[in-house]
C-alpha cells in the first residue's frame, strides 16, 4: 500500500473547464432523429400522414374531400376532447376510467336542469361545469390526499357516476327538437361554419364549435404544459412524485387540480356530445374511456407518466377516426374495425418503440 | 295474492323500453299486491347476468319470472331449471328459442314490426323503390336477435331478398348502400349515418333499428342539408319517438306496448300463483302477441296504420 | 458560546411503525460554519436532516430557525425560508431539462403580461442563469443546458442538484452524502464548492461516510449514534480514530460539547 | 484537519456480533398486526366475513341457508378462475385486459369444432385449451420479447379476439339441448355433487365440478406461487425486473410463461362457461375483464406487481359475489347494485391502505 | 507473464446511442488476484463488468473463461460458469425475503418426490445456508432471515448482495462500488471479507472510487478511461496521486503493463 498520500490534490487546481457549447448534428438523418427524440408527437403525426395517404390511396376522392376530412374531425371531436383530459392524468401516471361517466352525467345534469326544473340554461350548463370539476376533484382527492391507486378509485367512481346517470335520469331522453326550441344554447357547440361549401350550403370543409373547441383545447393545454410552471410540474409529478415533492412541488395540489380539470373538460366534453347528438341522452358516451385511452396509447404518451405530449393524443384520435371511416369506404364489417383497430394499437406502440430504440 | 313474489329480469335497465316495461309491471303488481323485484344485464347481452336474477329468484322463492332474454337460447337452461323448481316463467318481448322453453311468451313480433315499416317505406316510394338508395343502421356486432327480425323484417317488407333469414348483411341487393351499427343511441346513429353517407351521399331511405339511433341519423343528415329528402324509419313507438313522427323527423315508426306485456305478465303470474291457469297464447301463432302497429302521419295504401296523434296515446315513454 | 444558532432542533422524535428513526434528538448550527453530521448507516441522519428541511413532520420536538420557532410541513415552506437541501435520493425529475430541474417549484415568469396573465415561463432567462451557476461550479461539461436529467451520468447529476442548492441557499445549505457516488475529481469539486459557499457567509450541514473529507472540511462535527446526536467534536482536538470509535460505540465521548 | 491517522482500524476487531434472534412480539393486538402484515388475504377475508354477516343479518335464513351459500360460488365460479389468471398477471405489474375475450373465443373454438366440423369432443376441447394457450404466449411475448405495455398488448388483442370471435363464430348460439345430446363433455363442469339435500335432490349445499376446478385452481396456484422456484420468479419479475434479471432470473421465459399459463385458465374458464351457462354462446363473458380486475383489487392485490395472493383474488370475487346476490335479494335495483360494487371497491382499497398503515 | 489470465477480454465495444461506453476495451484478470477497476464517472467501469457478466452484450470483442472463449447472453450464463457479481444497483427484489433473494435463480428444491414431481422449495434448507453466510460474514445483525429485503437498511442490503456472491462464486467474484453507501464500519467489513474471498484462492474484481481502499487490498489496478484500459499498475510501485492523475487524465502512464 503506497500509502497516504494526498492524492486528492492532483486534481485540485484542474477547475476552469469551460461548458463545452451545444453544437448540433447537421447531417438530416441525425436531425430527424434528434427531432424523433424530442417531439415525441411526431411518430404519431408520420403513423397519421400515411393512414390519410394509404387510404386516399385506396379509396380516392371519395375519401380525399375536403367534406370526408372534415367528417372525420366531427366524429372525432369527442374523443379528442375527452384524449385530452385523459393525457392529463395519464401524464401524472394516473388513469382515468370515469372519464365517459362524467361526460355523460354533465350532458344529462345540463340537460334535466334546464327542462325539469326550468333552470334559466346558462346556469343550468355552469351546473354541469361545475359538477363536472367537482367529480373530477373527488377523483383528485381520493388519488392524492387518500394515496389510492388512479386505476381503482376510477374504476369505483366510474361506476358510481354510471349508476347515478341512470337512476337521476330515468333512463329519458330530451329530444333534439325541443332543445332546439327551447334550450338552443346547449346545442352551442353544433353550430357550423363552412369554408368552400356550394350556394345552399353543402359540400366543402364543415367545422363544427366542437371541432374547433377540440383544437383550441389541445392548443391551449399544450402551451400550459409547456410553458407554465404548472405544466412543467404536472411532468416532474408523473416522473417520479417523491422527487417532485422534495424538490418543491406541491404534489398534492398538482395532482387534485389535473383530476379537476380532466373534470372540467369532460364536462365540456358533455356540453359537446348534446351538440354533436342534438338530444340529451343517458346512454351515449359509455365507450369514451376506452377510445379516449385508445388514443392517448395511439398517440404515444407513455401509461407510466412524465413522458408524451396532448398533441399526441390528438393524432391519435385522429388515427382511429381516419381507421374507422377508411375501413367503413372500405366496405369492410363493423367486426373488421374492431379488428383492425385492434391491430393498429399494437402496431402504432410497437412501431413507436422501435424508432425510438433506433433514434437514440 | 298475499306473500306472491315475482322476479322482471329485462335485457339492461338503461334503455327506456326497459325502463317503460318495469314501470308497467310495478304498477300492475302494486295493484295485484304482488311483490315485484326487478333485474336485468348490465349491457345488451350480458347473459351471465340474467342466469344469475334467475338464480335469485328462485332462491327467493319467487312465483314466477318474467324475462327478456338477452340470449335467446342460451338462456334456455336456466329457465329450465327455474321450471323445475316450479316457477311459472314468462318470455317477454323476445320469445326463447325454442319458444316453448317458457311457460308463456308475451312479446312483439318483431319480424313484423320490421315488415310495416318496410312495407310502408316501399309504399311511400312508389317506382322510386326500384333504385332507393338504403342505409341500413342495426344494433351491434353481436346480432341479437331483435336485431336481425327487425332488419330482415324491414327487408322483406321492402322486397329485398333477405338471403339467410338469420343473417344480417348477407343481401346481395345493390340498393343497400350498408350496414353499420349503432349501439341503439343517439351517437352510434349519427357516426353510422355520416359513414354510410360518406360511402353514398345518395342515400334516400333509412331503416334504423331503433328510434334514438333514427334521431342520431337525423342530425347526421340535418348536417349535411339532406333531412328534407330522406325517408328514415324506426321501430319502438316509445313518446319521443312518436313526437319525433309528429315533428317530421321519423317517417313512420312500428310501435309497440312494453307496459302492456310487463302488466299481462305480472297478471298471468298472479293467476298461476292463485290456482296453477297457464295463460294462452294468441289465436294461430306459439304466442301471445302484444300487438304492433305502424305509426305515421303519412298513411300509404295497404299498410294499415295510425298517426302520430293517436300514438302519442299508447306511447310509452 | 454567545451566539444563538441559527437553526436549532430540541427533542426530534421520529418513528417509522416500530423503528426509532430519530429519538429526543438535539441538533445545532452556527452561523457561518460547516457542520458534519456523521454517524453509522441508520443512524438516522437522513431522517434528521429531513426533519429540519420539511421533508417529514417530526412526531414530536421543535425546530428554531434565527430564534424563532418554525414549523414545515413541506419542503416548499422550508425553501422559502431560506434552507436548501440536497437530498440523498437527488430528487429530480429524469424527464426534465436541468434548466426545469433547477427551477422547479419557484419558476420563473417572463415579465408583463406574457407572465402575469398567461403565466408564460422565462424560459431564456432560467437557462441562462442555469448555465451560469453550472459554469460557475466548473463541476461538469454538459453539453446542453436542456438536455434531460436522465441523460447525465450520476456524477453529474449530483452536481446539478448542489449547483441548485448553492444558487438558491440564502440561510442554509444542507448536503446529504453529496460525494458517495462521485469519483475522485468530481468529489473534490463539491468539497470546494463547500467552502466557497462557507466562504459567501453561508453555513452548510454535511453529512458523509468519508472521514478524510469531513476532517478536511468541517468546522464541527455533530456525532450521530442510534436516532440521537452523541456528541459535537471539533476536528482540531480529535483524530478520526475518535471520532470513528465515537460514532460506532467503541468508546463513549468525554463531554458531549467542547470549546474551540 | 487531524490528519491520515489509520481511523478504519477502530472498527477492524468487531466482527463477533451474532446474528440476533428474532422474538415475536407477544401481545395479541401485535401478533395481528404482524399476521395483516404478513397474510395480505387476511384483510380480504375478514371483509368478506363481514359481508356474510351482515346480509345474513339483513335478510335472514333466505340467505344464510346452504344452498345460497353454495349459490354465490357457483356465480362467482367464473370470475374466480379468470381473476386467478389475471392475479398471475397482475403480480408481474402487468394487466390482462384480453381474459374475457380469450374466454369467451376458446368456448366458441370448443363448441364450433366439436358442432360444425365434428371434430371428436375431447380433441376439440384439446384445440381450445391449446388456443387460449397460444393467445396467452402472444401476449407474452409481446410484453415481454417487444417489451410493449402490458395494457396497450392486451387493449390491442381485446379488441382483435372479440371481433374473431364475432366474425368466426357468426353470432350462431349452439343449444344447450344439441351439447347434452350429442356433447356432454363440453358441460363437464356443470355436473354437481350435493351435500344435504332432499330425496329430490333439492335444496342443501350443490358444488358443481367448476366451482370445485375453482377452488382446485386456486389452491395448486398458491402452491406453486409459494412453494416453487417459478412462484418466487413471478413475484421477483413483478418487483423489479432488471434486478429479477440481474440476480438471475429468466425474466422473458417468467412473463412469457405467466400470459401463457393466464391464457390457459382461461381456456378453462372457457369450458367452464359452456358448463354454467349450458350452451356456447359468443356474446358472454363480455364483463369477465372488468369483473376479474375488481376481484382482483378487492382482493388486495398490488396493481404495480409483486404483491398480494392468489388466495385475495377469490375472496374478492366472493365479495363482490355476496354483495351483488345480497343486494338483488333485498330487491335493490340494478344500478345500485353497480353504485354499491363502485363504493365498494373504493371502501375496500382505502380500508387494505389504512390497516396497513396503522399496522406497519 | 506465464499465467493464463482466468479471465480476458478483448476488444469489447459497447454503444448506447450515441454514447461509447466500451471502446475496444481489454481486461486481463489472473487467477488468485484481486483488480481494482478505477476510473472517472461514467468511463465505462460498469458496462465493462456487466460485460463479462453477462448483463450486456458487448457489440464486439471477445471474452475468455480459463483460455476458452465464451459468450454470455444473460447473468444466469455467467453465474453457471461460476462468476458471481454484486451490481452497483444491488439487483434484489425488495419484497421477497433474504432467503429468497440469496437463492433467486438457484433454488433449492425438497429431496425426493415433493422437489422433483411438486418442484417444492426447501425453505428450511435455504434458510440454515443464508443465516450461516450471514453469520460468517458478521456483517450485519439481521434480526429474521425472512425479512423482507425492503425492510433492511442500505448498508445491510449491501452485505447480503455481498454475501450472496461470496457464498457461490466459484471462479469470479466481481463487485462494483460494493462501500459507496456504507458507514465507516460496513466498508470495513466488506473489504474484510473481500480479502477473506481471496485467501479462499477466488479472484476478485473490485470497482472502487475510494483510493485509500483500493491501494489497500488491490493487487493490481486497472485504471480505465474514456471507456478503454489505459493501464494496469501495481500499487507498491506506485502512488495515489499517480492513479489519480493516469484516471482523470493529468497524466500519462509510462507503460500499458508493469511487472510486480
Ligand atoms: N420512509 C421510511 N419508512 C420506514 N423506515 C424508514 C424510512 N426512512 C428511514 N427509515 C428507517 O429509519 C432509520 C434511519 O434511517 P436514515 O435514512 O435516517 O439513516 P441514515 O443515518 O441516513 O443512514 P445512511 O447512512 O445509510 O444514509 C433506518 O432504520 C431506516 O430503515
Ligand atoms: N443503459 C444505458 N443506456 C444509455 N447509456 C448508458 C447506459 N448505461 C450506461 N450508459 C452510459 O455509458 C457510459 C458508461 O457508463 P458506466 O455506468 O459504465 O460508467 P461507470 O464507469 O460505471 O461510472 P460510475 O463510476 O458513475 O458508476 C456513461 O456515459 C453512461 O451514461
Ligand atoms: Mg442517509
Ligand atoms: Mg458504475
Amino acid at each position: 500500500m503506497s500509502g497516504t498520500d494526498n492524492f486528492e490534490a492532483v486534481v485540485q487546481e484542474r477547475r476552469t473547464e469551460a461548458v463545452a457549447e451545444f453544437h448540433e448534428d447537421k447531417t438530416l438523418i441525425k436531425r430527424f432523429q434528434h427531432a424523433l427524440h424530442t417531439t415525441p408527437a411526431l411518430v404519431p403525426m408520420i403513423v397519421l400522414i400515411a393512414s390519410i395517404v394509404l387510404f386516399g390511396l385506396l379509396i380516392g376522392n371519395r375519401f380525399f374531400s375536403a367534406g370526408t376530412l372534415t367528417l372525420i374531425l366531427q366524429q372525432v371531436q369527442l374523443v379528442g376532447i375527452v384524449a385530452a383530459a385523459q393525457t392529463l392524468v395519464i401524464m401524472t401516471a394516473g388513469i382515468d376510467l370515469s372519464v365517459g361517466a362524467i361526460t355523460v352525467l354533465c350532458s344529462v345534469i345540463m340537460g334535466q336542469f334546464a327542462f325539469r326544473y326550468g333552470i334559466p340554461v346558462p346556469i343550468a350548463i355552469l351546473c354541469g361545469l361545475a359538477l363536472g370539476t367537482a367529480l373530477g376533484t373527488l377523483n383528485g382527492w381520493l388519488v392524492a390526499v387518500m394515496k389510492l391507486p388512479p386505476f381503482i378509485v376510477t374504476l369505483g367512481t366510474w361506476q358510481i357516476i354510471l349508476a347515478s346517470n341512470f337512476l337521476y335520469s330515468a333512463n329519458e331522453t330530451i329530444r333534439s327538437q325541443e332543445i332546439e326550441a327551447q334550450a338552443p344554447l346547449l346545442q352551442f357547440f353544433a353550430n357550423t361554419f363552412k369554408i368552400g361549401a356550394d350556394e345552399n350550403g353543402r359540400g366543402g370543409a364543415t367545422f363544427t364549435y366542437g371541432v374547433i373547441f377540440m383544437i383550441l383545447l389541445v392548443v391551449v393545454l399544450a402551451y400550459a404544459l409547456r410553458q407554465t410552471a404548472w405544466g412543467r410540474h404536472v411532468y416532474a409529478v408523473g416522473d417520479d412524485p417523491d422527487a417532485a415533492q422534495l424538490s418543491g412541488v406541491n404534489v398534492r395540489g398538482t395532482l387534485i387540480s389535473v383530476y379537476a380539470l380532466s373534470g372540467l373538460i369532460c364536462a365540456f366534453a358533455g356540453w359537446a356530445l348534446i351538440g354533436r347528438i342534438g338530444s340529451v341522452s343517458p346512454t351515449s358516451g359509455a365507450e369514451l374511456n376506452i377510445q379516449s385511452i385508445t388514443a392517448v396509447v395511439i398517440g404515444g404518451i407513455s401509461l407510466f407518466g412524465g413522458r408524451g405530449s396532448i398533441v399526441g393524443a390528438l393524432f391519435g384520435a385522429l388515427i382511429v377516426g381516419v381507421f374507422s371511416l377508411g375501413l367503413r369506404l372500405l366496405g369492410a364489417d363493423a367486426q373488421w374495425t374492431f379488428f383492425f383497430i385492434g391491430v393498429l394499437i399494437i402496431v402504432a406502440v410497437a412501431v413507436d418503440q422501435w424508432i425510438r430504440k433506433v433514434a437514440a | 295474492q298475499e306473500g306472491t313474489a315475482a322476479c322482471l329480469i329485462t335485457k339492461t335497465d338503461t334503455n327506456p323500453f326497459f325502463v317503460k316495461m318495469k314501470e308497467g309491471a310495478e304498477a300492475k303488481a302494486a295493484e295485484l299486491g304482488i311483490t315485484l323485484s326487478s333485474y336485468a344485464g348490465k349491457v345488451d347481452g350480458d347473459h351471465e347476468s340474467q342466469v344469475q336474477a334467475i338464480e335469485t329468484c328462485i332462491a327467493s322463492g319467487a312465483s314466477g319470472i318474467l324475462i327478456a332474454a338477452s340470449d335467446t337460447a342460451a338462456i334456455v337452461d336456466s329457465v329450465q331449471a327455474a321450471r323445475d323448481a316450479g316457477l311459472l316463467v314468462i318470455a317477454l318481448d323476445t320469445p326463447l328459442d325454442p319458444i316453448d322453453a317458457a311457460d308463456a311468451t308475451f312479446a312483439t313480433d318483431n319480424f313484423q314490426a320490421g315488415l310495416l315499416i318496410g312495407q310502408w317505406a316501399a309504399a311511400t316510394l312508389g317506382d322510386a323503390a326500384a333504385d332507393a338508395r338504403i342505409a341500413m343502421l342495426d344494433l351491434s356486432v353481436a346480432q341479437p336477435s331483435v336485431d336481425v327480425l327487425r332488419d330482415q323484417g324491414f327487408l322483406t317488407g321492402f322486397g329485398i331478398d333477405t338471403g339467410d333469414v338469420n343473417v344480417i348483411g348477407d343481401e346481395e341487393d345493390p340498393r343497400i348502400v350498408g350496414n353499420d351499427i349503432t349501439s341503439g343511441n343517439e351517437e352510434g346513429g349519427r357516426r353510422a349515418m355520416e359513414n354510410l353517407l360518406a360511402v353514398n351521399p345518395d342515400i334516400n331511405v333509412v331503416y334504423t333499428i331503433n328510434e334514438p339511433a333514427a334521431a342520431g341519423a337525423y342530425e347526421a343528415l340535418k348536417a349535411v342539408g339532406r333531412e328534407a329528402d330522406v325517408l328514415i324509419v324506426s321501430v319502438d313507438g316509445g313518446c319521443p319517438g312518436v313526437q319525433n313522427v309528429a315533428d317530421g323527423v321519423i317517417g313512420a315508426t312500428s310501435q309497440q306496448y312494453p307496459l302492456q306485456m310487463a302488466a299481462l305478465g305480472i297478471e298471468a303470474i298472479a293467476q298461476y300463483a292463485a290456482d296453477g291457469t297457464l295463460p294462452q297464447p294468441t289465436e294461430g301463432k306459439d304466442f301471445f302477441d302484444t300487438g304492433v302497429t305502424l305509426i305515421t302521419d303519412a298513411p300509404v295504401e295497404g299498410v294499415e296504420s295510425i298517426t302520430s296523434e293517436e300514438g302519442k296515446a299508447l306511447c310509452w315513454g | 458560546m454567545a451566539v444563538e444558532p441559527l437553526l436549532k432542533g430540541r427533542g426530534l422524535v421520529k418513528r417509522y411503525g416500530k423503528v426509532v428513526a430519530l429519538d429526543h434528538c438535539d441538533f445545532d448550527l452556527y452561523p457561518g460554519e460547516i457542520l458534519a453530521v456523521i454517524g453509522d448507516n441508520g443512524a438516522g441522519k437522513s431522517t434528521l436532516i429531513k426533519a429540519v428541511s420539511g421533508a417529514v413532520v417530526p412526531d414530536e420536538g421543535e425546530i428554531f430557525l434565527e430564534g424563532r420557532k418554525v414549523h414545515f410541513t413541506k419542503p416548499t415552506e422550508a425553501r422559502a425560508a431560506g434552507i436548501e437541501t440536497v437530498y440523498q435520493t437527488l430528487a429530480m425529475s429524469p424527464a426534465l431539462s436541468i434548466a426545469d430541474n433547477m427551477f422547479m417549484g419557484r419558476e420563473l415568469r417572463k415579465p408583463g403580461i406574457m407572465g402575469s396573465v398567461l403565466r408564460q415561463l422565462d424560459r431564456p432567462r432560467m437557462e441562462r442563469f442555469a448555465r451560469e451557476k453550472l459554469t460557475e461550479l466548473g463541476l461538469m461539461t454538459i453539453q446542453n443546458i436542456n438536455q434531460a436529467v436522465e441523460t447525465l451520468s450520476g456524477g453529474q447529476r449530483q452536481g446539478v442538484a448542489v449547483a441548485r442548492a448553492a444558487a438558491f441557499g440564502s440561510k442554509v445549505i444542507i448536503l446529504d452524502e453529496p460525494t458517495a457516488a462521485l469519483g475522485v475529481k468530481e468529489s473534490r469539486r463539491v468539497l470546494e464548492l463547500i467552502l466557497d459557499v462557507r466562504s459567501r457567509g453561508i453555513p452548510i450541514i454535511l453529512i458523509s461516510h468519508n472521514m478524510p473529507h469531513v476532517f478536511e472540511v468541517a468546522d464541527r462535527i455533530h456525532v450521530h449514534r442510534l436516532g440521537r446526536r452523541l456528541c459535537v467534536i471539533r476536528p482540531q482536538n480529535h483524530t478520526m480514530s475518535d471520532a470513528v470509535a465515537y460514532m460506532t460505540g467503541a468508546r463513549v465521548p468525554d463531554t458531549e460539547f467542547e470549546t474551540a
